[in-house]
């Protein structure tokens, strides 16, 4: 663990805050924001830890959520997948929550002297938009790739528009390319470019892969399960290509994917939604 | 404000609020969060002879009102512990409880015997009953003569208090507990987890590498509170509390069972702050009473 | 619609679920909810030679996702429950399990002899395991030797399936189970109640007037799922899984884990029609994954 | 347990009901009202187990609480004790609840030769009112004795009002006789009444003491923590002068004040506000 904690780490707070709108974005996906009243000085690629004040002991951990946007209304974008993001989407205006960030590593600077190409998969797409609003405020416009198994998972694909040019591809054809994203990378990469990706893991791998043929240098944003979010559970490694771990919650989530072991990140039944395991 | 200090055989601590080995770290990681030196202490990470790397992921998973985890005791080693984790605990103040672990007498002594060179380690807390690793751990913690054995070995290489860690998963949790007490322990503090599994009924694969984990968390509280009683009416050194202890309310129900202390372990995950706020909470309390921390000890009816 | 009959040695039940001991009455409560014979069986309150009034209040308590409760095994007593509830049940065609327990292996033979005489017992479990009495109960559970000894007598004295509850609270639970499996047992049934007790910090009392009560509840789950998992990983005897139920999901986990059955206990307080629901749950998985009810034993990878 | 079980039995079930209302009554007490198509044939005296169908795991156990009302618009006077009680009084309109009922025994039928005198302690009010608007209905007009702490402990004082002569005590002399409210009624106590009570234990045993020495019938509505609430889980004991027990939640809650031990009544810790507790 001689990793070194990125430094926006000093402004790790604790704080609850009240829910201000949630807004649904189909049957799947909402985004819910907060009412703080100092900013929240989070950067693109970093989390926060989110739990609803009132739930009491069970769900007990909080979830991790990447920030959409950051300030005095910072906001998450969700999808429902078990009890934790159920909740979530039940919530009215007011309802206290608490949100433990800025945590984690956020995306690596951009090099002004390559294009930044987003691959987004279904609400990967989050820390995307973060980098993609800060990328635009610097005047650099990315090319951002967006899949999902149909249009309906592709939230917020207007915002990745609205900052820059967007392809999508979903595996039923009902939007963009029929087939996976991942396609539609191969011809882009080259020497001007880097890529920064966050969606399934599968999908990043192949990002990743894709990447290293090219010698282009991709960032993945890494999806673990996590007890604490800030180091001390242990309970979030990511297998690194030289047989140690990295912690998701510190050294990433947003790592350089070369690092990253893809072979052996994909244990987690986890990523399955559990919604339509308790069907049964 | 009422005396809040308590004695765990010579060592008085501030406050009866520890943090839990396993959920806090090294202690340093709290900077942003509070003054750690405020607690009674801290428990740190598991140390190993050597550093380990841990088990492959998925570690942890929920479950209702718990957790399991399999951390698989990764640590940075005594060493690195005592050149890069000790000097800081020690410059802010910190009282720190160093948790051992090995697999074998030895190593448990080689470890104690390094720990015994520096200064700043308040006791010794030994892990017999990690229930997340092939070799060593709960072994010795559910045989009475294991346990007393590790036990007497360390209290023989060492100067520092020398506190023992219940399993939940001995048979006769009583016959271990008095087995340390008569082996030299200083205190004894329970419960570590209870091994748990959970599957996934869609993969139908178990959800962690290691197949089962450690449960923790406000489920495991009631368990944890029986086995405190039980042990604390059974010997005359202190025992220290621990298992889903979340807030001042279930920090007094095990003093009032008997803990001469607590220890605040899967709470700090949600709350950073969650053992300064038991301390507070405990402080509040004996105020409203008109009683003294220690006064709480075994004070139930 | 796919097979859901499983089998428990010679027993053949409808589906693989059972309600819980002394969280479904004599099964006899139901008549406004649902049609019990339609689940694979039930276990009845557990019975004693004498009919006994059990433990004053309170005897339970609400945890964090479980509960404590101390009834004391108040129940009839086996006459009472041969002459009035059993009727009722053969009536209805409800598949009964007769859980017994007693404090000398005499009354728990005394009381085998009493329902082998009677139509309509399909089998017996013994509970070697019951937290909340002084004599008898866990001791028996606790110990190889002594629940071997049980199951003998009561193999010896009746041609009905003898099941054995198992104690999570033995040191060596893989043993007890295999001793019970050599002295015959038919099928061993995971787990009981694990002890556990509750303080009111503000009286300083406990909550229970029997001090301490057996934990159950969906908070439990995780530790039962893994004993299961030991014990049907063991002996070659069908395994019943209890212990925190209330789902077809919850359910499905333990089958996978290798339980042949389940039984649903603290589910049925907030939901009298718990245990139907979960066997419709079981049927409409297995119907999605076109599988029958028994390859989901011991199915998971 | 040769004990017979009462024969509105045949009603019991279990519904989900969404929250019709919610009106709170100073900062403890709300009234929750559901919306049911189907009329609960509740009498009075019965109870109902609620629980969130939202809660998840925790709190695990539904509450049994009185009704305050039945027929489709069945509603419960709820005061704010600990968890489940306070999740009650935070659900908004449309959120479903469990309700498990009519549960227990009623309040036995009034004897037309005798003027009934309702005693009443704070929450325990409920049963009584409903009881009292059964009264009216057949033209019987009850004189009921109300106490609590304070003025502020007398929720729906006016519904009683409305339905017959009301006294009231609290001990505090906020309002009506500063003193206990079983203060009021050794001087009512004659051949020509009889007395329903419900409220703390202590109340219930001094009326129940004073009746007994007057030879007045009287019958009390028990409090004991319930885990299931229709028979199955012997959870809630009530010890019986014979050294029996009773269970209240199939033979009570309404039971005969004579038949039970009202000495081994108060073990417990339970009827202590956990919100009190929970401050430290
Ligand atoms: C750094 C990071 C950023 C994330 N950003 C987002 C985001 O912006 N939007 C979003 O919808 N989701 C995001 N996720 C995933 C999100 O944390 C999970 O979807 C969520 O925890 C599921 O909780 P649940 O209670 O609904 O599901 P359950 O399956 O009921 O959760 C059970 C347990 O497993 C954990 N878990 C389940 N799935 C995941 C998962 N995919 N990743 C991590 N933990 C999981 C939960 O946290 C919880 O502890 C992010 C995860 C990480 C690690
Ligand atoms: C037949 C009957 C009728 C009742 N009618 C009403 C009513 O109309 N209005 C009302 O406000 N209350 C009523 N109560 C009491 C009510 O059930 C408790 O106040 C409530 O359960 C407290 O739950 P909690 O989660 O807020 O408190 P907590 O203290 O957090 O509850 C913890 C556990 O203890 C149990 N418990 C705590 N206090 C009591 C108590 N006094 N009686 C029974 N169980 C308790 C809870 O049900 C729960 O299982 C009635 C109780 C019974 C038995
Ligand atoms: C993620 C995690 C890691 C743990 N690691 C250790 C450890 O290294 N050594 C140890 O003695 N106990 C360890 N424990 C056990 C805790 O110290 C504590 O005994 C247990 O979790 C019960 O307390 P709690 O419910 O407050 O968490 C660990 C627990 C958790 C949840
Ligand atoms: C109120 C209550 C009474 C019980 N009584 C008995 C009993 O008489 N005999 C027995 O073998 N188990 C008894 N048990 C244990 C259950 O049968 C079951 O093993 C345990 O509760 C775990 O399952 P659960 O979590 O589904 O409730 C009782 C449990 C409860 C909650
Ligand atoms: S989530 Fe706890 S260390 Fe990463
Ligand atoms: S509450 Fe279960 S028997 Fe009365």
């Amino acid at each position: 663990m001689p990793e070194q904690v990125n430094d926006t780490i000093a402004t790790r707070r604790l704080l609850t805050l009240p829910l201000l709108r949630r807004e649904s974005i189909g049957e799947s996906y909402h985004v819910l924001t907060f009412d703080s009243k100092e900013a929240i000085l989070a950067e693109p690629g970093q989390f926060v830890m989110v739990r609803g004040a009132e739930w009491g002991d069970a769900p007990l951990l909080p979830r991790p959520m990447s920030y959409l946007t950051a300030g005095t209304t910072p906001s998450i974008l969700i999808k429902l997948l078990g009890e934790g993001t159920v909740r979530m989407a039940r919530a009215e205006p007011g309802e206290p929550f608490s949100l433990l960030g800025p945590l984690g590593r956020p995306w690596r600077a951009p090099n002004a002297a390559r294009r930044p190409i987003l691959v987004a998969g279904g609400v990967g797409v989050a820390p995307l938009i973060f980098l993609a609003r800060a990328l635009a405020a610097r005047g650099l416009s990315p090319l951002s790739l967006y899949g999902g198994r149909s249009a309906r998972d592709l939230p917020l694909d207007d915002v990745l528009s609205d900052l820059g040019e967007l392809q999508v591809a979903t595996e039923d054809g009902s939007r963009g390319h029929k087939g996976r994203v991942t396609e539609l990378l191969p011809e882009l990469l080259g020497s001007g470019v880097e890529v920064y990706t966050c969606g399934p893991d599968r999908m990043m791998a192949r990002v990743a892969e894709l990447c290293a043929a090219r010698d282009v240098p991709c960032e993945a944003s890494l999806e673990t399960p996590m007890a604490c979010g800030y180091g001390v559970c242990l309970g979030c490694p990511v297998p690194t290509s030289d047989g140690q771990y990295l912690y998701a919650c510190v050294h990433g989530p947003c790592i350089d994917s070369r690092r990253i072991d893809w072979t052996r990140s994909d244990h987690a039944p986890h990523r399955l939604p559990t919604l339509a395991r308790s069907e049964s | 404000m009422r005396a809040q200090t308590v004695r765990i055989g010579e060592l008085m601590l501030k406050n009866p609020v520890l943090t839990a080995s396993g959920c806090f770290g090294y202690g340093l990681e709290y900077d942003d969060f509070f003054d750690v030196s405020e607690l009674g202490g801290i428990c740190t990470k598991g140390l190993s002879l050597h550093p380990r790397l841990g088990n492959p992921p998925e570690r942890i998973c929920e479950t209702p009102a718990g957790m399991l985890n399999a951390i698989g005791l990764a640590n940075v080693g005594v060493e690195a512990f005592c050149r890069e984790k000790l000097p800081m605990l020690r410059e802010r103040g910190v009282t720190v409880v160093a948790n051992i672990f090995a697999s074998s007498v030895e190593d448990f002594v080689t470890i104690a015997e390094r720990l015994e060179k520096e200064q700043g380690v308040a006791a010794i807390e030994l892990n017999v009953s990690c229930p997340n690793v092939t070799h060593g751990g709960i072994e010795f913690g559910r045989d009475p003569r294991m346990a007393a054995q590790v036990t007497r070995a360390v209290r023989a290489a060492t100067h520092l208090p020398v506190w023992v860690k219940m399993s939940p998963e001995a048979g006769d949790i009583v016959a271990v507990a008095k087995a340390c007490e008569e082996a030299g322990a200083h205190a004894l503090t329970a419960i570590n987890t209870i091994r748990g599994m959970a599957l996934d009924i869609e993969t139908r694969k178990l959800r962690l590498a290691n197949r089962t984990g450690g449960f923790s968390g406000p489920a495991l509280r009631p368990v944890a509170l029986r086995i405190v009683w039980d042990v604390a009416h059974a010997v005359a050194i202190p025992v220290i509390g621990i298992g889903g202890i979340g807030s001042a309310r279930d920090a007094i129900e095990f003093m009032l069972a008997g803990a001469s202390a607590v220890q605040v372990g899967t709470a700090n995950f949600a709350d950073p702050c969650a053992a300064q706020k038991v301390a507070l909470g405990i402080a509040a309390y004996c105020e409203r009473h008109g009683l003294n921390a220690s006064d709480l000890i075994g004070a139930a009816r």
